[in-house]
């Protein structure tokens, strides 16, 4: 008996919703006695396709197939049902990070003068790619070393409206002392 | 409904054969099972049980009314054919017949039926009231396997969710920031080779905007542009003074040409001349 | 922030339809920042529900919370796309899980007696195996047996919110009797 398209198309719906793989026009086909042409299952899974189009899941054409996915604005809820640990960045990267933050502009000389070690291309790398640091110019010492500053946007991650908003540096400085005091 | 009590009416044997109090003629043509035929369903049967309520079934009477005679002989004859070609299956079966064995004889003999007595009291009573049990549970497993199983009959809805989309970022708050600046002045008062001063930080951060703007800008700007009155009077000294600094620490080249001409401001970048006089 | 109910909708359909398990309500509102209250997601549940009633899928809500599958009407299309099927239990599965679930907490013995014959270790195993039975304790009798019940995986698998909603018992027997009176 040949499907209906109107049935034809819940058919597919059915099918790619429940399926655990994405699947071919080719495993599509098996599903039918008399199965539709390539055209004609194709064009379904377009208009299937457009009719998701305000809907929260998408139906995407794979290399292995059509699979519906969820559309990316919804993962952050779904993500919070099964957080996951998330992750940290190391002690390195913080360290150089807070040099900026409160020494800012410096560049790669400074921060390795206060913490006493290289610091590692890769931390530099980590804390631009993330666009909380850029470079805002250089330095005109020899080898015109970068000048790294902290940006607006680590502002915003840090739910601050000015550098001024972090702990002041005096009250680091007196910590420091009294640090230093108690050893 | 009521047990017929009375054995000998409840014996199928006996001449008059009773069912539900109507007499019959001649037994129904299935009551009786050939021996060879049972054996072919060897294994159809879940038990005596349910070999029992089969040949009830079978036979068209009543469970509550079971003619205990041709019930027994029925029984016995099926487990004989079992037990000549399947020793091991008959343990449970022959235990079973030892109990038809003692209701049927316990239906003989004659009793008078006392006054007030329970329906337990009835031989078979116990032999029903199992069957009936049995029967619901093989009629509840059928209902059971009836119902849309999960896997079988449906499927759950099962759609992608690619968590990589969503790359995750490590968290940064205030407090890690401040614990790592810790971390670092301990770490310089250790080494005792750097000195940390009291600062203003806006004026560094001020510094920050000002390389940013004039990097954008990529070229000179002039020194106006660089205030704007929404910023107020403290941050427009603040600028100012990040301005000074940046000159100081030789960031930026201010230049004039002349005294009240336009002051101009660009990122050093390296080229020989200096902006401190103008400054 | 809180979320309008529209886009509260999308949230909960995309989590529906993507999840591996039932959610219940509490589930649900893991995902919020200020979850909305269980009356309000009771309400987009049945409307969802609802929303879905021409659609091959149906929400359902089972013992263990609210699950998506497909219509029985397209068993027979989506049967083809999995050409291994799905093992059918024998009698003696079928029984000993029907006196489990009828007669729960039973032992081996209870299933025993009813049956008339001994269980076969693997119809037990084959049932826990499948996740619709587990032990829930022993019976403080000699040799201490374990009690086996029915699982919440069980009801969801057969669409069940409770075991309430098993086919009634008594009307088995009144089906025994009326088997009879058709005699």
């Amino acid at each position: 008996m040949t499907v209906e398209p109107k049935q034809l198309k819940l058919i597919l719906e059915a099918a790619l919703l429940s399926a655990r793989e994405p699947m071919s026009v080719h495993d599509l086909k098996k599903m039918f006695d008399e199965p539709p042409s390539t055209e004609v299952l194709r064009k379904l899974l377009d208009q299937l396709r457009d009719d998701w189009r305000k809907r929260p899941l998408e139906l995407l054409q794979l290399a292995s197939g059509w699979r519906f996915r969820t559309r990316a604005e919804f993962l952050p809820y779904l993500e919070r049902l099964n957080p996951e640990k998330p992750p940290k960045y190391s002690r390195a990267v913080l360290e150089t990070l807070a040099i900026i933050a409160y020494r800012q502009p410096v560049t790669r000389g400074d921060i390795e003068e206060i913490r006493g070690v290289a610091v590692n291309p890769n931390v530099i790398r980590i804390l631009v790619e993330r666009g909380w640091i850029d470079e805002v110019g250089h330095r005109d010492t020899p080898g015109r070393p970068a000048l790294f500053a902290t940006t607006r946007q680590f502002l915003d991650d840090l739910g601050l409206r000015a550098i001024s908003e972090l702990p002041p540096i005096e009250q680091l400085a007196q910590e420091l002392e009294l640090t230093h005091e108690n050893q | 409904m009521t047990l017929a009590v009375d054995p000998v009416q409840a014996d199928i044997l006996s001449p008059v054969a009773r069912i539900y109090g109507q007499p019959l003629a001649a037994l129904p043509h299935d009551l009786y099972v050939p021996p060879d035929a049972l054996a072919v369903m060897l294994d159809a049967f879940e038990g005596p049980l349910d070999l029992l309520l089969y040949l009830i079934r079978k036979a068209n009477v009543d469970i509550l009314d079971i003619p205990m005679a041709t019930l027994t002989r029925q029984y016995l004859d099926y487990v004989d054919s079992m037990q000549a070609r399947n020793l091991e299956l008959a343990g449970e079966y022959l235990l079973m017949a030892a109990m038809l064995i003692e209701i049927k004889s316990r239906l003989l003999l004659p009793r008078p039926r006392q006054v007030g007595e329970a329906e337990g009291d009835d031989p078979r009573a116990e032999l029903v009231r199992r069957l009936i049990e049995y029967e619901q549970m093989k009629l509840a497993g059928q209902r059971l396997n009836a119902l849309p199983h999960a896997e079988r009959d449906f499927f759950w809805a099962e759609t992608l969710v690619e968590k990589s989309m969503q790359q995750r970022l490590p968290e940064v708050s205030i407090g890690d920031l401040k614990a790592a600046w810790d971390g670092v002045l301990r770490q310089a008062v250790l080494k005792r080779n750097h000195q940390i001063s009291r600062e203003e930080l806006s004026v560094r951060e001020h510094m920050g905007i000002i390389l940013r703007f004039l990097r954008d800008a990529a070229g000179f700007v002039r020194f106006e542009a660089l205030f704007s009155p929404v910023m107020g009077v403290p941050g427009l000294v603040v600028h100012f003074l990040a301005m000074l600094e940046l000159a100081r620490e030789r960031l930026i080249e201010i230049t004039q040409t002349a005294a009240f001409e336009p002051i101009y401001v660009r990122v050093n970048d390296g080229g020989t001349e200096t902006a401190e006089t103008d400054s």
